[in-house]
């Protein structure tokens, strides 16, 4: 049974596919390198939408650090997570010693991950975890991801109804766009690169098309186009 | 500032930078003497770091100094420290070699531009490597990448189809790169982390689609980089068309940085807790890779071009890695990393002996090679001894790869598996051994462009080509730089992916 | 000379005859040889000398006891008739290999250790083929070849057995085997039987004799007629006295060997037909084993080697004259070789055994040995047998040579080396035959060589040979016979003397035997070289059809669409998706 | 006097300053052969030291450096080895003369490129008799088949390139696609590749006995040069080399490393024990067997003289592969002894054939007719080293057959008997029949009646010989070490007993 609302609510995720397999399709069946590199960008510019959209996350927060942290790293400890920030809210509950530290061990200390723990509870969370992790709501990005937290659940029910407010909050998690700027970078300097070989290749052959050029490159190398002659040659 | 504090940064920072300045310099002899100094200096450096991991253990270094995990860490192991060195030793090579190499083959206005990219690529190649964040790795993989791109297409000079090798390279590599770029996106969308040893920590445990699908992703991303089978085919064209340095450059170092981070994300990332990795391994890794070492051996084998030739080689080459790998035990491990290693060695060797050709000749099809132990003695011994290490034969470092591999076949309990390594190797005796056949058996050409006497290469091209090869001989013996490291570093991976 | 083994003088001699210089300077050191061999023998009386440590094991070279000392004395003797009768001989090889080939035998006669035997064994093989060789042409090639086959088989089967042998018993020693416990049908004694038996010429085992005898050379055939049989009975005597089996097989050796003898146009193969024959009543007093029958075996191997030898020469001599010895070109040549014709019927006599010569006083000893153990149908083959003796021996060779038709040949006298050699065969034959009419049976010093103590218990005792009912017997056997020949010669039903080729049991391995080797050698190799070509033509089609796949214009080594790289990433992505899902 | 562990490296280390030497005289051919021969010499002399002290007990080892992990280059001189290596010595220096003569007789190219590759040849012939490991000896092999290679193609046309190819590509194919991963099996088994005395795979047996008959498998045709049938095409094709190359090649260093090797890897990698507990080795008894005949049976109808002697070898190698697979002390023992005697006399019809190429310019068997009374002493040598192989005393080539068949009989391989004297048998007949139809048959082109009947026939006694052709034999340089060896295969006939003592301690180790 194909439930609606919730491919409805993935709607930026079917775009990345949608637009990921156009542009590997462009790249696969085109012969004009110039709409190679169309294809290429249309792809490219898929994944970016990927990432914009996971750097919004539905009940996270900006990363404070824990005074453990603060008291070790001063004020480098604070610059660190506002640069890589806080994306989804504290997956990693079984590792006591990150920052994204569940907080079984002193939940007060942390409120913005008693939060996420408490969401881990809540049955959307369960529900489509473990099946459909690309599927994932955005209000739940992280949730699918999560094991509930062995020793949280006291803590957590306690906390539950704050959890479902937090829940609602949508974060803007900065990182991705800084990392998808970068990306850009890299994708804007590799279409010019491939569209400045497309001018050097038709300069060379006097055509694009990958046909062409083949065949070109056969006739150059063996006198005959590619399985126009596979018999001649042997001998 | 203390430098040795910096050393595990220096090896990238002082080619990138230095490939910024090369492009100032005027042409000629200034950027290729410039890129010679910078080449050295960073393998100088690479080989202390070296030295060092192999000393103290791991070495942890923070960009700008942000701790890990909210900074970009480069960390180097002996996996890493290993590779570091091979790149930027193979660049050390390679350098003082292109002079005479580049200027017969590249516009000499574009001398600069030439030994920026190679700089560029050079710290693009030895950032993948060093870093331990892996957004980085994704940076720093187009920023080789790009530069290869350039690089590749600079042989457009000689042959109009080195154009259209760095379009197909471009495509692909980009097609890579962005699978990789997804992958890690997955990755980070799973765990809110980009640093390796904190993604190792935050994955475990974590079964689900997410991760998988980004495993999946990394997989294909880096299996295109590093040419595994099917995907291999943007580059025997690249290879063979490139200018004779870069094709010996490449070859050398740009797979084997691929072959590292796939090591990277297998054992230091996902780790063999992952059910699928073990199926990755056994179901993909494992077949790609013996049909690789087949099938591209066999079309080795056919080749008219011995450049060409020898890339389909390194495909093949590339198959004896990842069935290494495929063993899922720590003596696999050892095997792929020291054949890692020494394939470089041995594939920079043979490239650098076909460049001599090129630069003489200006051919690097067979009919070159006819009779040239008369014309070329000196390239032609250079090419065999490396030839013979292709193969596997003992004394050379070949022969030191291919044991570990059957050891670990063996310790594995793929008895099967030792017989396709041989198997292959065999092939690979055959078309080494053609090519030799015609150097040392047949008469040089009587007639044509070919026939006309040549010298021997000049020096400034053979001492780096026989370093290369005495390399091959000396690591063929004294295996405790390669082998000894290798498997300290495979031991360390395995312990942290819960591996054997 | 210390412990010097007399068959190492004159082997060495052999080895060194060739580079003595001169002619008469080379006969006259080879003529030493034997002398010196001779005194060493004797100097050395019975016991065991030169032993030598191999493998761990004491071997003995040198072994000197009645049996070997018997036949050592006849071989040095016959040694030295044919350095004489060869005098006129400047062939090296020839005269090389008459006395490495003798030197040999006589080593293998007095071996005292079964590895020792084996040496000299296989060292008389190799050297006698040269004197088949020395008369270089092509039959002599071929048939050289043959019998080299034939005494190497020999040498290995007694190889096979002495390993079993050594196997079973864990000793080396040449002795009695039987007395080891194994039976005669053990591996070990079952090949060192059947070696023996070829060098002895079994039935059905003799044709190499026939076969390469006669195409040596005039002095060659002499010394190939004494040795190698001969060498083979004593170790028969030593190894295997009393083996009933041997009986039989001698008897048939005396039987069977008449007819062909009969047949037969070239006299000097009849005579090796009569070789036979004579081993034919060794081996018979082999195998009856008591001291009587050996006794009468190797005295008769003594005679024998005297008589044989003579009759050879004889023939050598018609041959070196009339350069052919078939009988049917031959006859009447008694007019210008009186001598030869006269020492040639000594022999016939001797070898016919008519009373007052060599044959008469010995082969009795072994009938009688037979008759003593109540064989009796071996005992009439013996009779019949040694009537036939005298029919084509005693008969048909001098009369076809000498008699006969009148050939109207008129060759010359044999040179005189060879009548001295003659003579002095001839005259040892008559000097046994009547020793005992002087010395009494006692005193007879033919009895004084022999290997065991001849004891006269009666007046019927075998040992006196000159009785009544002997003589009697002996005479009305060799009456009879003679007079079957006249009458079959008069009435023309006497086999005439054709230029033919006898069939033997020879033609089995000349014939479809080498054609059975050459086949199986080319079947081998046709099969051999078939399993390559297809072994070849498949690696020729696989690696087309490899080419066709990754040759440079082949699918996979096609590299240009960028598309398809794509698409197998996708396919690549596709299932490395399906796989870590499923996983 | 050098020590005998100082000996071991400087075997190998003195051939390869051969080779520097060799090259460096380049120019001045005299000097260039003194440098071989002189190389040769001091060889022979370490060798001797080597083969002393090794019979008074010692076993001198030297180990050069670990490559990998508890894979050391290393050397240890046994009595098989140091036998081997005083043989493979011995008769380089022989074959250093010969080929002198040979070379320049034949008038050859690349004389310098001919020496200074049979010197690393030897030495890597000397590395393969004192190895410690099977790792150690694979290094060496692989040299081997290396260094002879140019060797083989010597003269460089058509010809030569496909015998290469094929001479290459079956030991190329074999040591790589074998008898590497035979040695990595063992090496996963026993963690070593050391000879061990009794077998360094029966230590592991449990390990070792589920795939022994596998392994043994690969090893027995992994080392190709041993020519057990069918991984023995490399051999004949191998016959266009140069004549000194196939003396040296099928009598000494290739083909005895083989075998040799066969005989160590089974002495000293399974322990004769426990391979004739398990008897795994008897499938290989019968291959060898087969390998005996089928080897005699083309040997037999090839007109070519090298092409028959090698055929030859093909068929008396596998003697030595019979004696190991045996798995009995006895069958090892002719094993190692038919290993020298089998050199020798090799190596002179090899020589003899070479000698008649330079004196006579024939190759073909029916060409030799009459040839017999021109080169005398060649084919006396001939005759010498044939009855040699096929195993009549007083030949050296007798007693292995002795012992092989006390092997069989050991093991109760009985056929293995039978097999052994049809052999002999074949021997004579495809090799014996040369040196007749040399001395017996006239030259073509005599008289017509002569033709026909040859010579006089029964009545020669050699005062009526014909007229003969004056004798020409080859130069001195190739006659001289012919004779060398056909005497050393009569004298080491007489010596065999000293050297069954010699090598005892080889049996001893495996009962």
């Amino acid at each position: 049974m194909i439930d609606l609302a919730f491919i409805a609510e993935r709607y930026n995720y079917w775009i990345f596919i949608v637009l990921m397999m156009i542009g590997v399709y462009i790249v696969i069946s085109r012969g004009n390198l110039v709409k190679k590199i169309v294809g290429l960008n249309i792809f490219q510019t898929s994944v970016f939408i990927y990432y914009i959209s996971i750097g919004k996350v539905a009940g996270g927060t900006a990363p404070i650090l824990p005074a453990a942290y603060e008291s070790g790293h001063e004020g480098k400890g604070a610059r660190a997570s506002a640069a890589h920030g806080e994306s989804a809210p504290a997956p990693g509950a079984a590792s006591g010693e990150s920052l994204h530290a569940a907080p079984q061990s002193a939940p007060e200390a942390l409120p913005a991950n008693d939060l996420a723990s408490a969401v881990a509870q809540t049955p959307q969370g369960a529900g489509p975890s473990g099946e459909a992790g690309l599927h994932a709501a955005p209000g739940e990005a992280a949730n699918p991801l999560l094991a509930p937290p062995d020793g949280a659940g006291d803590a957590a029910s306690a906390l539950g109804e704050a959890a479902h407010k937090a829940a609602e909050i949508v974060y803007s998690n900065p990182l991705p766009h800084v990392l998808i700027l970068t990306a850009i970078v890299v994708g804007v300097a590799t279409t010019a690169v491939g569209l400045a070989l497309a001018v050097r290749i038709r300069e060379a052959y006097g055509t694009i098309e990958e046909d062409e050029l083949e065949a070109a490159d056969d006739i150059a190398e063996f006198g005959a186009a590619f399985g126009e002659k596979a018999e001649g040659a042997r001998a | 500032m203390n430098l040795m504090a910096q050393l595990p940064v220096l090896p990238v920072v002082i080619p990138f930078v230095a490939g910024a300045l090369a492009l100032l310099l005027p042409k000629g002899r200034a950027p290729w003497a410039w890129a010679t100094f910078v080449s050295w200096l960073s393998f100088l450096a690479s080989a202390l770091l070296l030295r060092e991991v192999a000393a103290t253990g791991p070495v942890s270094y923070h960009l700008g100094d942000w701790p890990p995990p909210w900074g970009i860490e480069y960390r180097i192991d002996l996996a890493n420290a290993i590779v570091l060195a091979l790149v930027s030793g193979i660049a050390a090579a390679v350098a003082p070699f292109a002079y005479e190499s580049v200027r017969a083959e590249i516009d000499e206005r574009q001398s600069p531009y030439f030994y920026a990219a190679f700089l560029i690529c050079v710290s693009g190649l030895l950032g993948v490597t060093a870093t331990g964040d892996a957004f980085n790795i994704f940076v720093f993989l187009e920023i080789s990448s790009l530069s290869t791109y350039a690089l590749v297409a600079m042989g457009g000079r000689q042959d109009r189809r080195a154009l259209t090798a760095a379009f197909t390279y471009l495509v692909m590599g980009t097609l890579g790169a962005t699978f990789f770029v997804i992958g890690v996106g997955l990755l980070y969308h799973a765990t809110g982390t980009l640093n390796l040893a904190d993604l190792h920590l935050k994955l475990a445990g974590q079964h689900n689609r997410v991760v998988e699908a980004g495993f999946a992703f990394i997989l294909v991303g880096i299996g295109l980089k590093l040419a595994m089978f099917p995907m291999h085919l943007w580059l025997p064209n690249a290879y063979a068309y490139a200018p004779s340095a870069v094709s010996a450059f490449l070859a050398a170092t740009a797979t084997k940085v691929a072959v590292y981070v796939l090591v990277r994300f297998f054992y230091s990332v996902f780790g063999l807790d992952f059910a699928f990795l073990g199926d990755a391994l056994t179901y993909v890794l494992l077949p790609l890779g013996v049909a690789g070492m087949f099938v591209a051996s066999l079309i080795a084998v056919f080749q008219h071009d011995v450049k060409r030739m020898l890339a389909y080689s390194s495909v093949g080459q590339i198959g004896y890695m990842l069935l290494g790998l495929s063993f899922g035990t720590r003596e696999g491990l050892a095997a792929a990393l020291i054949h890692l290693v020494n394939h470089g060695l041995m594939k920079g060797a043979l490239f650098l002996a076909v460049a001599c050709v090129v630069y003489r000749l200006g051919d690097h099809r067979c009919a070159a090679f006819s009779g040239l132990a008369r014309r070329m003695p000196v390239t032609t011994w250079a090419f065999v001894l490396s030839g013979l290490s292709l193969i596997g034969v003992p004394g050379t470092v070949g022969f030191v790869s291919k044991w570990y591999l059957l050891e670990a076949s063996f310790a594995a309990g793929h008895a099967w598996a030792a017989f396709m390594i041989v198997a292959s190797s065999l092939i690979a005796v055959l078309y080494v051994g053609r090519v030799v056949e015609l150097m040392l058996l047949r008469e040089p050409p009587e007639q044509g462009p070919l026939s006309e006497p040549v010298k021997e290469a000049p020096l400034s091209m053979l001492i780096p080509m026989w370093a290369l090869v005495a390399a091959n001989l000396y690591f063929g013996l004294r295996t405790e730089f390669t082998a000894g490291f290798a498997e300290q570093a495979a031991a360390a991976l395995m312990t942290v992916s819960g591996g054997r | 000379m210390g412990e010097f083994s007399p068959a190492l003088i004159v082997l060495l001699g052999g080895l060194l005859a060739p580079l003595v210089r001169g002619g008469l300077l080379r006969n006259v050191f080879m003529l030493a040889l034997p002398a010196l061999a001779g005194a060493q023998l004797f100097a050395f009386g019975l016991g065991e000398y030169g032993n030598y440590e191999l493998f761990g094991h004491t071997l003995t070279l040198t072994r000197i006891d009645g049996l070997s000392r018997m036949f050592a004395t006849v071989f040095l003797i016959a040694i030295a008739l044919n350095v004489v009768y060869a005098w006129h001989v400047r062939d090296r090889l020839q005269q090389s290999a008459a006395l490495i080939y003798p030197g040999s035998a006589l080593g293998a006669v007095l071996a005292g250790d079964l590895v020792t035997l084996f040496v000299f064994w296989e060292l008389a093989a190799i050297t006698s083929v040269f004197l088949i060789w020395a008369s270089r042409n092509r039959r002599a090639f071929y048939a050289g070849m043959r019998y080299l086959v034939w005494q190497i088989a020999s040498g290995v089967l007694l190889l096979a057995g002495v390993v079993f042998y050594y196997r079973a018993t864990g000793s080396l020693e040449f002795g009695h085997f039987l007395d080891s416990g194994l039976s005669l049908t053990h591996p070990a004694l079952l090949c060192i039987f059947l070696a023996f038996g070829i060098k002895s010429a079994f039935p059905l085992l003799h044709n190499w004799v026939q076969d390469s005898y006669p195409e040596s050379t005039v002095t060659g055939t002499i010394v190939l007629s004494i040795f190698t049989t001969k060498m083979a009975v004593a170790s028969l005597a030593r190894g295997f006295a009393g083996v009933e089996a041997l009986v039989y097989i001698g008897a048939a050796m005396t039987a069977f060997p008449i007819f062909f003898a009969v047949i037969e146009n070239d006299l000097r193969r009849v005579l090796t037909y009569s070789l036979n024959n004579q081993v034919g009543f060794m081996v018979v007093g082999v195998g009856v084993g008591t001291p009587l029958a050996l006794n009468g075996a190797a005295s008769y191997a003594f005679c024998n080697i005297l008589f044989e030898g003579l009759l050879f020469m004889a023939m050598g001599a018609v041959l070196y004259r009339t350069g052919t010895i078939k009988g049917s070109e031959l006859g009447g040549l008694y007019k210008t070789m009186p001598w030869t014709t006269f020492f040639c019927l000594i022999g016939a006599a001797s070898i016919s055994a008519f009373p007052l010569f060599s044959g008469f006083v010995t082969k009795g000893l072994i009938i009688s040995g037979a008759a003593k153990e109540h064989y009796f149908w071996v005992w009439l083959t013996l009779l019949f047998a040694a009537a036939g003796v005298f029919h084509h021996s005693g008969i048909k060779i001098p009369y076809f040579a000498f008699f006969a038709h009148d050939s109207g040949k008129r060759p010359k006298e044999a040179p005189l080396h060879m009548l001295i050699a003659m003579g002095v065969s001839a005259a040892l034959c008559v000097g046994i035959g009547v020793a005992q009419l002087f010395t009494g049976p006692a005193g007879d010093p033919l009895y004084a060589l022999m290997p065991f103590e001849v004891k006269i218990e009666d007046a019927h005792s075998p040992y006196i040979a000159y009785t009544a009912p002997h003589i009697l017997v002996q005479l009305q056997i060799l009456f009879f016979s003679g007079l079957a020949f006249a009458v079959l010669q008069k009435t023309g039903l006497y086999p005439p003397e054709l230029k033919s080729t006898n069939l033997d049991s020879d033609w089995f391995y000349r014939v479809p035997g080498r054609a059975l080797l050459s086949w199986t050698a080319g079947a081998t190799r046709a099969l051999w070289r078939l399993s390559w070509r297809l072994f070849t033509g498949r690696v020729e089609r696989a690696m087309e059809r490899i080419y066709a796949v990754h040759g440079p214009e082949g699918r996979l080594a096609r590299t240009w669409p960028v598309g398809s790289m794509a698409l197998w990433t996708a396919v690549v992505l596709g299932a490395a998706l399906a796989l870590a899902f499923i996983a | 006097m050098i020590s005998p562990e100082l000996a071991l490296p400087l075997s190998l280390a003195f051939p390869l300053v051969g080779f520097v030497a060799i090259w460096l005289l380049d120019k001045r051919p005299n000097w260039r052969e003194a440098a071989t021969l002189a190389t040769a010499v001091v060889l022979l002399a370490l060798a001797i030291v080597v083969f002393q002290a090794v019979g008074a007990g010692a076993r001198p080892a030297y180990v050069l450096f670990e490559v990998v992990s508890g894979l050391p280059i290393a050397f240890e001189a046994e009595p098989l080895g140091a036998m081997f290596g005083l043989v493979a010595s011995g008769l380089w220096l022989v074959n250093s003369l010969y080929s002198i003569g040979y070379m320049r007789g034949h008038g050859e190219k690349h004389q310098t490129r001919f020496y200074m590759c049979f010197a690393i040849a030897i030495a890597a012939a000397m590395g393969v008799a004192y190895a410690a490991n099977l790792f150690t000896l694979f290094i060496f092999y692989e040299v081997l088949t290396l260094s002879t290679y140019p060797l083989v193609t010597h003269k460089g046309d058509a010809k030569a390139r496909h015998g290469g190819r094929v001479y290459l590509g079956v030991l190329m194919a074999t040591s790589i696609g074998l008898l590497l991963p035979a040695i990595a099996w063992t090496y996963a088994i026993a963690g070593s590749t050391d000879f061990a005395p009794g077998g360094l795979l029966s230590a592991h047996a449990e390990a070792a006995r589920p795939v022994l008959g596998l392994l043994l498998a690969l090893y027995a045709f992994g080392v190709g040069k041993a020519a057990l049938m069918p991984v023995h095409p490399w051999l004949p094709n191998a016959m266009v080399a140069p004549t000194p190359v196939s003396a040296f090649l099928h009598a000494v260093a290739v083909v005895k490393a083989g075998v040799f090797s066969i005989l160590k890897i089974v002495v000293y990698v399974f322990g004769v024990d426990f391979l004739h507990e398990t008897g795994a080795s008897a499938p290989f008894v019968w291959i060898a067997g087969g390998s005996i005949l089928l080897a005699s049976a083309i040997a037999m109808h090839k007109d070519n003289l090298k092409a028959r002697l090698a055929y030859s070898t093909v068929s008396q190698l596998s003697y030595v592969t019979l004696g190991a697979m045996l798995a009995v002390s006895a069958g090892v023992m002719g094993g190692a002894l038919q290993i020298a005697a089998h050199a020798l006399g090799k190596m002179t019809l090899f020589m003899c054939a070479g000698a008649i190429m330079v004196a006579a310019h024939k190759e073909k068997v029916s060409e030799l007719r009459g040839l017999g009374r021109t080169m005398p002493i060649t084919f006396v040598c001939f005759f010498i080293g044939a009855v040699s192989i096929v195993g009549v005393p007083p030949l050296a080539g007798s007693w292995p057959k002795f012992f092989l068949m006390l092997g069989a009989a050991d093991a109760g391989q009985i056929a293995m008997i039978g097999v052994l004297m049809l052999s002999s048998l074949l021997n004579v007949v495809y090799l014996l029949s040369i040196p007749a139809v040399a001395f017996l048959k006239p030259a073509k082109g005599a008289d017509a009646p002569l033709e026909k009947e040859w010579y006089a026939g029964p009545l020669y006694d050699g005062r009526n010989a014909l007229p003969r052709d004056p004798v020409k034999e080859a130069p001195p340089f190739c006659l001289i070490p012919i004779i060398l060896t056909a005497t050393g295969a009569i004298v080491l006939f007489f010596f065999s007993g000293a050297l069954y003592d010699y090598l005892l301690p080889l049996t001893e180790t495996g009962r």
